[in-house]
């Protein structure tokens, strides 16, 4: 039998050499172009990172062509970030240049450093995942292709940070991004209770419920959902299979922005709702890109250097988003949850539009 | 020419964006499974609806977790990917790989699955996307072969993750990639026979820029920060001050505690109100540089809506020393571990589990003490609980009175 | 020289501060109420605890409130203020009296009480301190006579009060006296005789330094505010200048939207910028006036902590013109309080219900639109609830695919 | 009978002439000296306001003796604050003085406005109200006396707003003032379930409890409090006499600081925990005295000019406040209630102290 528990390989047997030298000893770094690292250790030695976009989605035979190239000009080491993008990691200064002009042959985009919109990272859909509203891989590729500039450049006021999450359940830091796609139900699950009895635990389905909206009927081993309660979040299917919640004529998605992670200049904040629905329109899913390409060239032009989404929206006013943006703003977007009143507003302080 | 069966996804394989349908094409050309999955997810495309099915529980033997069962809804058109379970193999920390290892792996997967892979899932597995159940096992045994494990699913300890931290960055205040794999394979237990009332998740970043969003997707945060002075070298001042770079407006001005004068010539950090942001170290990596006393900020209870709204982690200990073999920061983990074991309620996470019996609960019971860190600010409503302690007891009155 | 009976409230006699003791002893002289008053509170200084039982009800002919009713635990000790019962006196708007009418109160009060009084309670009464039952109704019937009338108590509305406004005050946006009186003058049922889940309270203040607290203490809170321009006396502001005042680091730098520009000679204001906080005309009365275009802004749902944590109003109404007979204000009110009456739980407030049906339901039970200055921000838990006429419904589908 | 619902006399038959003929017509203002306003018409006549102390609990022949001062000086018109003073209202410039004078010799303190402490919202306590945990007035008169200074001079950095409550019920905008003195219980209700059944109805009682500790037994007609889950909030004796909370060596006083109302600069806010309990003392209460009147110099001598209490505290932080006043931090001060997560500190932005 095969061991278990050895636990994944020894990353410093995955190091390059030039990191193993200058390890915990790194000075300063440079972004020499966008999507060009350069880290200078101590000890003097130079590390150059060469960042290129990853559909993350990957074949085996896509990450043997990444190894071929990171044979070719590093050595064989490199590395993948926290967003999914592919890091080939150089201390030969030399090869920086061919090998980003071999990216570019064979149309790896190279960037994401800085203040650009670096890769989405974005969860399963409807390739892997039981529970979605929406797509994952395909918005962000859609999305991408239409942003793909703001990538290679690094032109914004700050980073953005855009995620994507199939479901409420949102795999993936989308409550905190500068913009997050969030899948969304929008009808109540659809109750089987002639599979309930076998497939579901009746207290923990009631428990699942954020709303109070099932009734259990331990007798009968059914469950019955109060519909004005329940506002689709799709908990109750995650533990009760017989829950089935997705609705094709009504499942979509929301945006969400204004989050962030970081705790430069202002703390880590959630992402707020800015748009409740736009509905799911494969393959390219025209209304979340336009949308999400407003949101980003009114912040744009009208954030200052450095300020993220969230702190330019907080400097001029969630009145003032709404109207440059020409978002509508709706009864949705105002908080209904249990610390709802945290939201309102109570002062008389705010503008006109 | 032939008209293709995916005339939906075909649209998304232009652009210039990386495609995956082009990835997954590309499996389809050796792989059955990743044929029948494009032709299912073609399906989707066109319906608006996914194609699968609740997930069954499937494993390894002596594992808990690591594998995410999936069959597919619609077995009668796409027969090969009636059971497309996948499998999380825990990364190498930092993400870092030689390409032999990767190979390795690409190999492995060719040989048991659908070829089709996420690089990397966004706890941080090599995610390996799709194989039927009587492969879990063969599949296994050649990953633990080449030295690969996999990594956490369902109510377990997840794998944890790290910032590149140490291994390139110069603002590093602990090793995070030390710490995070100590931990793996301290936690092997944990990981992989789910014991726990919910998953629990370890994240470390190895300053406040979380470059693992710690702060937001773990329940336990490690985040590197430092007391003492920023280190400022001069001469750089000098440099960035002869730059396009505005150091009032752009560095000063943003300071979050306004802690920072510039007079045009010299910059003076007031660093007794310094909270520590990065901002303007982010702004000037050859200038300033963080202090020397070196630790981490430990935050508790990061998580998603689910049940009861996304919650931030939240600081427990505002500074701790962070040395091999993490003795103290192993305890705290165990203990708090313990205590939530103990109390959660099933699917109840750390943060709610905090946020029902109170922190000053939580904090007594791991032996915290309470430091005015820990808040933002003071609680607001009057409902304070006193300790039995605290309180007179009419004997002892009766006692006084006498 | 005889000992005293109340050494302990003696101490408090002396001092610089006007002493409610010597008040108490004052009307001692006169009432015997107001003598084992003095005595009762001088055991309770000495034990560290009230000697009120818990209120009964007592009233007058007609009326459901307007006297708290107390009546003392060791009447054995104090027999005059077994029965010390309070009346609610609804004060002239403001708080404005002549001498006449406070004569009139007091000798009104000599006769039917304790000669002790609140001016005024909390909520804006004055307040007659302790009287027997049997004085209840002949006290109301004087006070009616004299043109007085009770305020509110119990589960109804409250004497609604009001900021100085007009009367005296530059900043008035809004003639809070006149819209307080007519309020109370319109809804003397509602005050009078409880019908309500629970108390609710109108509170007026005629610009946003809100000197009744109304954002804070009403349910229904009412405050003036301004649309256009600042209105800006330039000779004025050069009076400023030149004055003790720095305008940069005083004014400009403490405004809340930084919208203000000095260059050291002209003010310039970004009025689109300006959130109305009042601090610059604060600091500048002769310099800065309010816009032309004035209104009010409406917030609903303060009070106190208990049962649900406190609340401070929030908007619900940006900006709300004001003029008499002020039919539209009046409409709200009574939009909210059958919406109230319908939906609250007993010892609900507004706040607390809307809290619990949601914002939502509430702004479409009274027809009000959602406007983004109701709120700091947008929600960020994604449990959002559609409107049932915003779901395709299965029968509309099947239409549409025809 | 007498007429019911006539209201309140009209306010207009109680404004002085120099009001009615000025009414809403008002130009601007000065503070003449601490205590004294003169506000100018855009006819350019002045009102002049002295505004003295009271005690707020006042005797007929105290009022009688207003009347009296009123009448020499001000035609016989004056007014009360929202905060429970005097104020004398003149026309004649030249009996402001004089009024002044005769208000040093009778003892009156004059003062109030601008960057003062004006006088003390506060509540009934032992003098009328059957569920004080403190007495009002008594610790009002203690303080006052010590602060007097801090009344009749303007010397603060801001205004400084304090209110007292007896109770949790807060009677007063204890919640939002810069600093609160509350009085709290600190022992659960003695339930005599011998009289439960004749003076409380069950369900209002189980309902009362803001933490659910209350159960009732319908059948008997009784309740039990679950020790563990009570915080003294003194709410089912409101509705049940027959649970009273009072307990003479565990009550006392609260300190609780940075409220405000007004929305000058920041928006209003609640006070926030300063000091869980001090002793009752009577009849001066000296650590309350003693703890007010420190975080009120410590808050004199660093917080900026027109810098409320709580203004100060957010800029310099909670835990700059706390080591400044040495004031201890306990886990008391951590919120617990149903918000309690929005004030944890979700960030690693902090000061060391
Ligand atoms: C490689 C990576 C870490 C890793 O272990 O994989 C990384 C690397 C660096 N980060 Fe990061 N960050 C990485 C994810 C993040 C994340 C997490 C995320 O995006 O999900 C964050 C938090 C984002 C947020 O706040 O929402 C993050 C917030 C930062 C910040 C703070 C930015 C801000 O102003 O808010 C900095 C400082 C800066 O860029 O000035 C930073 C700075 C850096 C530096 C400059 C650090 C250094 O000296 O080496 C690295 C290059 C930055 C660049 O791309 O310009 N890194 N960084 C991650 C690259 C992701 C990618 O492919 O795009
Ligand atoms: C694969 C992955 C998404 C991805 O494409 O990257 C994933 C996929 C699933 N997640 Fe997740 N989660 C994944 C990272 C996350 C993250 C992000 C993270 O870990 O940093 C989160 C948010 C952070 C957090 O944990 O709070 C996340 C929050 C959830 C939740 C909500 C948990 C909550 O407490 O709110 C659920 C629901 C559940 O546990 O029942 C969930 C449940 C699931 C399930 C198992 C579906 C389910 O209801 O049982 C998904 C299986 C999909 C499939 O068929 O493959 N997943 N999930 C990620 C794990 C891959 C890996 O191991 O690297
Ligand atoms: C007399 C007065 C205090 C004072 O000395 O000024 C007062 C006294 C009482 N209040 Fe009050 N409240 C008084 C203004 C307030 C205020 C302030 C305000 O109105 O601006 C508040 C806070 C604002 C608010 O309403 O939220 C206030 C919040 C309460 C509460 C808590 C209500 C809540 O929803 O949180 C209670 C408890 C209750 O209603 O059962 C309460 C209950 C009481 C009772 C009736 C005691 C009780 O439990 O039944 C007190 C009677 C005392 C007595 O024996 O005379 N009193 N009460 C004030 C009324 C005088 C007047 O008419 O002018
Ligand atoms: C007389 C009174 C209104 C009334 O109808 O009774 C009043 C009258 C004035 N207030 Fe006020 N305020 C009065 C209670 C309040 C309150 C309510 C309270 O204290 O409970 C507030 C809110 C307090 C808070 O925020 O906690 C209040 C917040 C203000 C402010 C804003 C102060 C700030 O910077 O936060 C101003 C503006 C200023 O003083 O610069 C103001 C300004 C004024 C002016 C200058 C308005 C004017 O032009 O006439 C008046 C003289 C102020 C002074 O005392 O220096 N008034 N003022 C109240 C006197 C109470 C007292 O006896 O001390
Ligand atoms: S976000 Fe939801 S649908 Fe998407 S992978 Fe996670 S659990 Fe599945
Ligand atoms: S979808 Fe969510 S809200 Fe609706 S019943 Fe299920 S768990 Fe409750
Ligand atoms: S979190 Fe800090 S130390 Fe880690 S990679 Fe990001 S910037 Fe560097
Ligand atoms: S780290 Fe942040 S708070 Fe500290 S001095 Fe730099 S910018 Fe200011
Ligand atoms: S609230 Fe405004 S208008 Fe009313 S008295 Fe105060 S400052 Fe004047
Ligand atoms: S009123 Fe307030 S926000 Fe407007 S300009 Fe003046 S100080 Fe600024
Ligand atoms: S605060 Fe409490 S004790 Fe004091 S008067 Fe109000 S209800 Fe009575
Ligand atoms: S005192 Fe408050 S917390 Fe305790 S049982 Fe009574 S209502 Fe509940």
């Amino acid at each position: 039998m095969a061991k278990t528990d050895i636990g994944p390989p020894d990353y410093k047997t995955m190091l390059p050499p030039v990191i193993q030298r200058n390890y915990g000893k790194w000075l300063y770094h440079e972004i020499l172009k966008p999507g060009v690292l350069m880290h200078i250790g101590e000890s003097g030695e130079a590390l150059y990172t060469v960042r290129a976009a990853s559909p993350r989605l990957l074949s085996t035979d896509h990450i043997r062509e990444i190894c071929d190239i990171a044979e070719k000009y590093c050595d064989g080491y490199l590395r993948f970030t926290s967003r999914n993008n592919i890091e080939f990691l150089l201390d030969d200064k030399d090869k920086v240049e061919p090998l980003i002009a071999e990216l570019a042959v064979r149309s790896y985009p190279v960037g994401g450093t800085g203040h650009s919109i670096s890769n989405i990272v974005h969860t399963q859909g409807w390739v892997h995942c039981h529970t979605p509203a929406t797509d994952a891989s395909g918005p962000v590729k859609a999305l991408m292709d239409e942003i793909y500039d703001y990538f290679i450049t690094s032109t914004l006021p700050a980073h953005v940070r855009i995620a994507l999450a199939c479901c409420l359940n949102m795999c993936g830091a989308v409550h905190c991004s500068d913009i997050a796609i969030l899948g969304i139900h929008r009808t109540v699950p659809k109750v089987d209770n002639s599979r309930v009895p076998n497939v579901c635990e009746i207290p923990s389905t009631v428990s699942s419920c954020p709303t109070g909206a099932i009734r259990g009927d331990m007798k009968n081993k059914t469950v019955t959902v109060n519909d004005e309660k329940c506002m689709y979040c799709g908990n109750c299917y995650t533990v009760c299979p017989a829950m089935p919640i997705a609705d094709p004529d009504n499942d979509g998605i929301s945006i969400w922005v204004g989050g962030k992670v970081s705790n430069a200049r202002s703390a880590p904040k959630f992402s707020k709702l800015a748009i409740p629905f736009l509905p799911n329109n494969p393959p390219r899913w025209p209304e979340v890109v336009d949308a999400v390409k407003n949101i980003i060239e009114v912040y744009a032009s009208h954030a200052k250097k450095h300020e993220r989404m969230g702190e330019w929206i907080e400097r001029v006013g969630w009145e003032r988003f709404f109207s440059l943006t020409k978002i509508p703003f709706t009864d949705m977007h105002i908080d209904d949850f249990d610390m709802a009143t945290e939201t309102f507003r109570t002062s008389t302080q705010f503008k006109w539009g | 020419m032939e008209k293709s069966k995916t005339p939906l996804l075909d649209q998304l394989e232009g652009g210039k964006w990386p495609s995956f349908v082009k990835d997954m094409k590309q499996a389809a050309e050796k792989s059955p499974m990743a044929k029948d999955l494009i032709s299912q997810l073609e399906l989707s495309y066109k319906e608006k609806i996914g194609h699968w099915k609740h997930g069954g529980i499937v494993g390894v033997k002596g594992y808990g977790g690591g594998v995410i069962g999936r069959y597919s809804d619609r077995p009668d058109l796409f027969p090969a990917v009636q059971h497309f379970h996948t499998m999380r193999v825990n990364h190498p920390t930092g993400w870092f790989y030689t390409t032999k290892a990767l190979r390795k792996l690409c190999d492995i997967w060719d040989k048991h699955g659908s070829g089709l892979t996420n690089m990397h899932g966004s706890t941080g597995d090599a995610i390996l996307l799709g194989m039927k159940t009587d492969q879990l096992q063969p599949c296994f045994d050649d990953l633990s072969d080449s030295g690969f494990d996999l990594g956490g699913s369902g109510s377990a300890l997840r794998t944890p993750s790290a910032c590149v931290g140490p291994g390139r960055c110069e603002w590093a205040c602990i090793d995070s990639l030390d710490i995070c794999y100590n931990l793996t394979m301290n936690y092997q237990g944990k990981m992989h026979r789910p014991m726990f009332p919910y998953k629990f998740k370890i994240k470390v970043s190895a300053c406040p820029n979380d470059c693992v969003a710690s702060i937001a997707r773990s329940d336990f945060s490690i985040i590197g920060t430092w007391k003492g002075v920023i280190r400022i070298d001069q001469k750089e001042i000098d440099a960035y001050a002869a730059s396009d770079l505005d150091i009032q407006k752009e560095v000063c001005d943003l300071c979050p505690t306004k802690c920072m004068e510039w007079d045009g010539k010299t910059l003076k950090i007031h660093d007794g109100d310094c909270n520590r942001c990065m901002h303007c170290i982010n702004l000037m990596p050859k200038a300033l540089r963080p202090g020397k006393e070196k630790g981490a900020t430990i935050l508790v209870g990061g998580k998603a809506p689910i049940l009861e709204g996304a919650l931030l982690s939240s600081v427990i200990v505002p500074f701790m020393k962070l040395e091999p073999p993490y003795t103290e920061l192993k305890d705290l983990i165990d203990r708090i571990q313990d205590w939530w074991d103990e109390h959660g309620k099933s699917r109840e996470r750390l943060g709610e589990l905090i946020k029902r019996l109170g922190m000053r609960v939580f904090l007594r019971a791991v032996g915290l003490p309470a430091v005015p860190q820990m808040v933002k600010a003071p609680r607001s409503n009057p409902y304070v609980f006193f300790w039995p302690e605290d309180i007179k007891k009419p004997d002892e009155i009766a006692k006084e009175v006498k």
